[in-house]
């Protein structure tokens, strides 16, 4: 049904319709609405869940990890620091293959303390194990989220998904979106049967310590099934779209590539502007496009391959660092391309919108007049000249 | 064709309604807006700003607003030392709360500017300072983007109860008012 | 109190008007001096009086995060030890009842047990005020939080304050007192005692949050004056683990304190839910002999 | 600006609070103060001084008219008058 | 002085040369050891240093955090979970510029939880903004804890260091090595003068918030002294062989690279192991090398291109995953051949040793073996396969 | 007790000879009973009874973390809720003291708070043990261990044990206890009478550890034995607060406890740092009214 | 394998800790006993079982000879003896 | 040229001293010895392993032992089921503790092998079951790797007092043992 709606508000809708049994999570900005709203269905009586308010985001994640091996659907919500907070039980749950899906509003990282956008909190986690969505408006949004529990309960899957959108553009943007009904809900995403869990009928022992003589295999395990999720997610995709009408490819998403010159690669809700750059340019006659990545882990190296290969130059905006190296989207994006014959001339790599900075159309100008020239490596877009005198004087 | 609109107001002073019931009556409309907050830090009293985007097709631009076709002023206190008005676009509207006893900076040649008594219409319509609704009501005559009666549903799937009245009771006058200066013109 | 000097943490912070904790936090920092350091958990105090590039603070005053400001002090402190210089200078840990009460409890305990020479003063608005008013493990029963919302299906939040004026006494610091910026002098003088005493300290202040209990701005010290005279908020002080300073009150009843907030609004439908509120004013009252009448 | 820290203490004072003033602000009547200096020591900017009996007044440029002032006054010598009042006043004198 | 020492011991031994005036940690195998014995050395009156016991990493980290920036010079150490447990502290250490030295016994992730060795702890806060050293052996491991208090504490610098030493094969590994005596200790490191520090004098406000206005610019500040750090390091390498007499290039190590045909690319004490193999087969001819990594922050990517640029087949050894996409090491090596004219014909990427999985000469072997055939990426070496069936039949 | 029953903890673990943890454990989880869900924090019990591919445990059993085995089983009793099980199934939390008094101490707090159903279980044997014997908030005044070392300038632990029981008490839970490894039927009702009331449950163990403590493995009851009989481990039981059980006993010289135990060797050297120790038996034998005499 | 996680509770039983046995280990003498269970109870590997009087015996399979059942036995009818003799004693047979 | 011992032991009989004390009597004739331990998450009486590699030149390779040249074995008993042998170059030797009435298995034609009576040494020196200096004793003897006097040199780095005197009096006689086994042969 159509409906105008705040992003946070329609993410709680749909894990409402999603029917967690548990949710647990923290308050932080820019996360607060979504737990605030689904606190408001429980108090309502709209959802039948087990609201878990808890002292800290260590706990958040750890009451939702209970919660599913003990064999319920569970959700939880976080941000930027109170996704650090909770890192290592972030790690464990994946470790433990239990399927979970989380919704990061992105947001920077302290020190300086911001409660604006960027990617860096999610992105710094990208080694976990958990799979990665970035969404680009709120209908992606809601509908990856629906996705998401069926790709992680899937018993060839058992993994958790993180679902990553932008902080304030997204959480607090309202929106025209589609809300799908609850009936559909139910027929694309069963109710959770777990493959394991804590039963006194079947007492399991989850969580044993395991020697340099079985460690290295539940790794590699994790590390295969990534690769079968790749394979995975375009299927679950096609069944979203024959239920629901809206078609996603589920890895990337290609916008007038194909006969493109230049094309932006970038991620979540930059995304949209880029495509409007990209149609004023197109109207002029520019061969511009953008590559939009949607699964950010695992990674989609060959469709980014197959996207990029004939493409003379890319320009991969990031949003997030690994100081002291290149910027982690960037660094992967070069990578698929070593020892490949077909691969553009240039990439180059831009970081944008750190800490909430304002990405305007004019931003991504900018990087699509640079990417004209040679190679650059973590170019900084809009930069204040005068701060960086005073950061240089003291 | 997109419009931008950019409000300007004070934490607390409802900034985001407003921009979600002007987003609300274009929705009704069956336009695509975009309807988005910036705030600092901020506390109640902080100076905050409020965007809508909208277009006949769904918006993907996300920066913020630096040239608004409309700006709407909650508060002209916060035109003192600072310009509310800049981006605004040569044929741009401004709707902008009435202060007793304070100047509202004058605009360009092509621009409008209407000052609405907004506070007080609220406070006369159910006792409350709020005049975001009476904006509302004014920006509706003033730029004809959308007929009262998009923006009288828009406070009724908001409000309930007295506020619903007294703010359809306040839209009214806002918009009302405007029409009266409109055809004195 | 520092009548002619200047006030330790400056005009032009941005907290919100009529904000108690603004207030007290002056208060605390005057009564300390100008030989204090500070280290603040994240919150709206830290938010508002240090937005860069301005800070309101007038003496050297860090922020790292949330939850480990007693740890951040328990180093500062340390430094202090091993420059010779901790006899002269204050070390102050102040936080939220978020960050103090929940995420940050475990860090206090650990500098409790460590026995190192802090105050700790919690500023206990009774909610996450600075991510919009989530309950805290500090939030009052029956408060309308928007994480512990009133609904048809409940009545606020579920659960007691947690009782961290005890949990610190249970570690057996030598000194435990909780405040209000309602009564000034009394808070001044326990930070100063505080600060007088060696090892851990902890004061507990209660500050009204205009926009978190939706009181008129005006009502901030009224409002925390009533939560004092109705025994909902005792003050008391203890000493070694004993209870050496009550404020004795004339209870009155806790309506006076509820009406005037927005947060308890919705309990004036259901008059028995106000009975347990008083409830546990009365559990006070007799457990610290709060009333006035009990004085010998 | 590593950091970045804040190298001036007491900077926010750049910052006038004064214009967050909606509705209304405090007028210090001056007849009866006993210079209990209770406003000075409860306003929440700290924007009040004042020695003497009579000679309180607070720092409009930071005030946020939270009204604290007037409501704790024992002896009713301030009073928040309507912000407008006095634009309008400057106002009609031109 | 030449002394038969555990690596442990080593580095209490060098941290008590340093004269840290804070020492705070939390115990976790394997950097117990280091702790320990830095206690012994307060309990017995010959450091004098404020020994702070807390109550987990997040705590030590933050007490040091706290002494660093009231000016006194500063010490901690702690390995996986802890470090996890640590990183929002870890992140904002960095970001508020704060120089310190901390110690990571490196130890895999939980998980399943292992107390043995891989590089998944410091690999996966390589986005902090903190310098990382990985060392190959106990001499390195205690020349660059000197090293890197120097480089920290440099005002062109202030940030924190993170010297990587595996856990057990060096914290529990015992070898000959030559002690810096006190007297040189503290010609080449002087005490600590901060720039700025938390003083009733002057009194600063550390760590505020930064709105979008201003947050960026502190992360392009941290990301250029990175790129000036690539500067100072090989200039105070210099200066310390001068000290010790002993060289170092403090960013690579090149063992018969020069007319190698397959190099392999490793970083810390598996290193030893490869230089092993490396001579056996130039002893039989074989043209085979070893480009070891000192420091991995900043990223030596000059040095890197220039030493593999001519070399044919290049061998990547990770001891770490980014699950579901490029090993990390193998991902920066590869971006850091994009666009260039010269570069190997293969780089192939290998897991090795994940959980203290032994690393023996045949697995080294099997890597120059296999880097003759076509690419590989994350290619995982010495697994067992029955643990994989009994994997995929469950 | 489980008399012919199969011991729910199998025999196989890889416990060190005499270990009191592994004694205490067995005894809990028999006493619990199969319908028993366990969360268990990383330490000695975990490692040594799930190393994979081998378990001792008989029934669902759950290692995470080191700090959020209360966490995790409040996600756990949660999922039992909604499930509708509740009734039906006890939920154990347990860990170490350090997993209980220090890094663990915030999520248990938590718990109390939230009023969850569920049973903690603190084995308490004063060290982290799992990782080779340094300190931990409960470790004893002037125990050695190797990060509290007795050196010229040390005596070992310089503080007090934290007192987790006040602590959990503090917090308004309904029952908290003390108990020990040597004595089997306490320890055993105590876990059966603290899963019979609904609420938070706090129970706290005193198990000797051969490696840790350096005794001789065949002591580990009989010390365990003597710490309660000369009154260092009171053995108490609250219930909503109230006193309702001392274990009564006819005070034994401290130095009947030290002597045995090679992490207090060091004392012998100076008698009067005994004394010390022999004034905190005092203390608590008055403050509990342990002493047998003491008896209406 | 997912996870690792184990699938056969009470699988420690693999394990043979017996080995562990290094000084010595208890012989139940089995005339004195009174069935008070307490060794059974306390038995850290919990390998101790029987039934009526002076059935009790433990199982050196898993046994580690730490010598708390002979501690506790009230009627001393447990005794720890040292680990070869009964090696040894079956040498000599041979 | 590269000398590789691997040592068998429970964790709680000083395996780790061992290989220490083996280390530093080779670092003492100025070679490059390294030692370290491979444990499981080991308890008192597990099995566990100890290593020396030792060389002329620093050792680099970080790998275990497979093929050691030495072996030395300080509880037989680990010798059921499991082939503490395993690997043991076809000339070396091994140093195994003796057990009364245990049968310590075979070893190849070329290999020798060493029973001490370690653990009754030990007990008889200095009344401690603790046998790793009469078997390092043995181990001198039975490899001429270093003298007794290096490993005399070494106990005396690692003990002091009545246990430096005990584990020197428990080295020689390991020492002795061996050498009257030797020229008895
Ligand atoms: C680890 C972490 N989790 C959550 C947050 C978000 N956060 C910042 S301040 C705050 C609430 C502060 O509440 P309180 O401590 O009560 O102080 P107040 O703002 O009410 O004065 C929260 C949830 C954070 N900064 N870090
Ligand atoms: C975050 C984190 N820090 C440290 C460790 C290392 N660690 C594992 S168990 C343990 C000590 C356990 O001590 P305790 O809780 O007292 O249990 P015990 O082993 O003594 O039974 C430590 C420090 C860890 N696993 N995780
Ligand atoms: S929200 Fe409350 S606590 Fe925060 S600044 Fe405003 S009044 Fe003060
Ligand atoms: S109104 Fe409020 S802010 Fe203004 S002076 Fe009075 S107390 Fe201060
Ligand atoms: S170290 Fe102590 S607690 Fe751990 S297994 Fe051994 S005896 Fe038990
Ligand atoms: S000696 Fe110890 S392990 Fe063996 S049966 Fe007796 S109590 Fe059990």
């Amino acid at each position: 049904m159509r409906e105008f709606l705040e992003g946070s508000l329609a993410v709680a809708r749909i894990v409402k319709a999603c029917k967690p049994g548990v949710i647990s999570a923290y308050p932080i900005t820019p996360q607060t609405h979504v737990v605030e709203e689904l606190a408001n269905f429980v108090a309502n009586g709209e959802l039948n869940s087990q609201f878990v308010n808890v002292e800290s985001e260590h706990s958040a994640a750890s009451v939702v990890l209970g919660s599913v091996a003990a064999g319920v659907r569970s959700y939880t919500a976080t941000s930027s620091q109170g996704l650090f907070y909770m890192s290592e039980v972030i790690f464990n749950i994946a470790g433990m293959r239990l399927p979970l899906v989380l919704t990061c509003a992105n947001r920077a990282i302290s020190a300086p303390i911001s409660i604006w956008n960027d990617h860096q909190d999610s992105i710094s986690l990208r080694d976990s194990g958990w799979i990665q969505f970035y969404t680009e408006n709120l209908q992606e949004t809601i509908d990856f989220h629906l996705i998401s529990y069926r790709l992680s309960e899937d018993k060839h899957v058992m993994l958790p998904v993180m679902v990553c959108m932008d902080g304030y553009t997204l959480t607090h943007g309202i929106e025209t979106i589609d809300m799908p009904d609850e009936g559909k809900v139910d027929s694309f995403l069963p109710p959770y049967k777990p493959l394991y869990k804590l039963d006194v009928e079947n007492p399991l022992s989850l969580g044993p310590l395991a020697d340099p003589d079985y460690y290295m295999e539940t790794r590699y395990a994790i590390h295969q099934t990534h690769k079968d999720v790749l394979e995975i997610i375009p299927k679950l995709a096609l069944e979203f779209s024959k239920v629901f009408g809206r078609h996603y490819n589920g890895l990337i998403e290609e916008y007038h590539t194909k006969d493109a010159e230049r094309v932006i690669v970038a991620m979540g809700s930059v995304c949209g502007t880029v495509k409007e750059v990209v149609d004023e340019l197109r109207a002029k006659g520019k061969k511009v496009g953008l590559l939009k990545i949607v699964a950010y882990r695992p990674f989609p190296a060959e469709a980014i391959y197959e996207a990029l290969k004939n493409i003379p130059k890319v320009a991969v905006l990031d949003r997030s660092l690994s100081l002291g190296s290149y910027a982690p989207v960037a660094a992967e994006i070069k990578a698929a391309f070593f020892g490949k014959k077909k691969k553009p001339q240039v990439i180059s790599s831009f970081v944008v919108g750190i800490g909430g900075r304002d990405i305007t159309k004019d931003s991504i100008k900018e990087v699509l007049r640079l990417v004209n020239g040679r190679e650059k490596s973590n170019e900084f877009i809009d930069l204040k000249p005068e701060l960086l005198k005073e950061e240089y004087e003291q | 064709m997109m419009k931008e609109i950019r409000i300007h107001a004070r934490a607390g002073q409802g900034a985001i309604t407003t921009a979600y019931l002007l987003g609300y009556s274009y929705f009704l409309k069956g336009m695509y807006p975009y309807a988005f907050p910036h705030f600092g830090a901020a506390r109640m009293g902080a100076p905050m700003n409020a965007f809508v985007r909208v277009d006949s097709k769904p918006v993907r631009l996300r920066s913020q607003i630096y040239q608004p076709d409309y700006v709407i002023i909650a508060d002209p206190t916060l035109t003192r030392g600072f310009n509310c008005f800049s981006g605004l676009k040569d044929d741009g509207i401004a709707v902008v709360n009435q202060r007793e006893g304070f100047e509202v900076p004058k605009v360009k040649a092509r621009q409008k500017l209407y000052v609405v008594p907004a506070t007080e219409i609220a406070m006369k319509a159910f006792g409350k300072p709020l005049g975001n609704t009476a904006l509302i009501g004014a920006y509706a005559a003033a730029t004809e983007e959308f007929s009262l009666k998009e923006l009288i549903e828009a406070i009724k799937k908001r409000f309930s109860g007295k506020a619903q009245e007294g703010n359809i009771e306040a839209a009214k006058q806002g918009f009302d008012f405007v029409l009266k200066q409109k055809s004195a013109k | 109190m520092n009548s002619e000097k200047k006030p330790l943490l400056a005009p032009g912070h941005t907290a919100c008007a009529g904000c108690g904790q603004a207030i007290a936090a002056r208060l605390v920092i005057d009564a300390a001096g100008p030989n204090t350091i500070v280290a603040n958990s994240t919150g709206c105090l830290e938010v508002f009086t240090t937005k860069y590039p301005e800070s309101a603070w007038e003496i050297p005053w860090i922020h790292s995060l949330f939850e480990n400001s007693a740890a951040v002090a328990s180093g500062i402190e340390a430094a202090l030890r091993y420059l010779g210089k901790k006899e002269a200078i204050n070390v102050i840990a102040q936080g939220g009842d978020g960050g103090s009460a929940d995420i940050g409890l475990q860090a206090i305990s650990g500098m409790f047990e460590r026995g190192q020479d802090i105050l700790y003063v919690c500023y206990d608005n009774e909610a996450y005020m600075n991510t919009g008013v989530q309950r805290s493990g500090l939030t009052p029963f029956h408060s309308n939080t928007s994480t512990s919302p009133a609904g048809c299906a409940s009545y606020g939040n579920i659960r007691p304050k947690k009782p961290m004026p005890e949990i610190a006494l249970a570690h057996g610091i030598p000194y435990v007192a909780t405040a209000t910026v309602a009564f000034v002098p009394d808070l001044q003088r326990k930070v100063k005692k505080a600060l007088s005493i060696k090892g851990p300290k902890y004061i507990q202040v209660h500050v009204p949050c205009p926009l978190g209990w939706r009181h008129a701005p005006e009502l901030t010290l009224e409002i925390a004056k009533i939560a004092a005279e109705t025994g909902l908020y005792p003050i008391i002080e203890y000493e070694n683990g004993t209870l050496v300073g009550v404020r004795k009150i004339t209870p009155r009843p806790v309506e006076d304190y509820l009406k005037p907030q927005g947060r308890f609004k919705h309990l004036f439908k259901s008059p028995e839910e106000i009975k347990k509120i008083q409830a546990i004013a009365d559990t006070n009252i007799l457990k610290y002999g709060l009333a006035a009448s009990n004085k010998p | 600006m590593f950091g970045p820290l804040i190298a001036k203490p007491g900077s926010s004072r750049k910052n006038k609070t004064g214009s967050w003033r909606i509705e209304s602000r405090p007028k210090f009547l001056k007849k009866n103060c006993i210079a209990c200096r209770m406003c000075v020591v409860i306003c929440p900017e700290g924007c009040i001084s004042g020695k003497e009996k009579n000679t309180f007044d607070c720092d409009l440029a930071f005030c946020k008219g939270c009204g604290n002032c007037a409501y704790i006054c024992p002896k009713q010598d301030i009073e928040m008058v309507r912000e407008e009042s006095e634009a309008a006043a400057k106002n009609k004198k031109e």
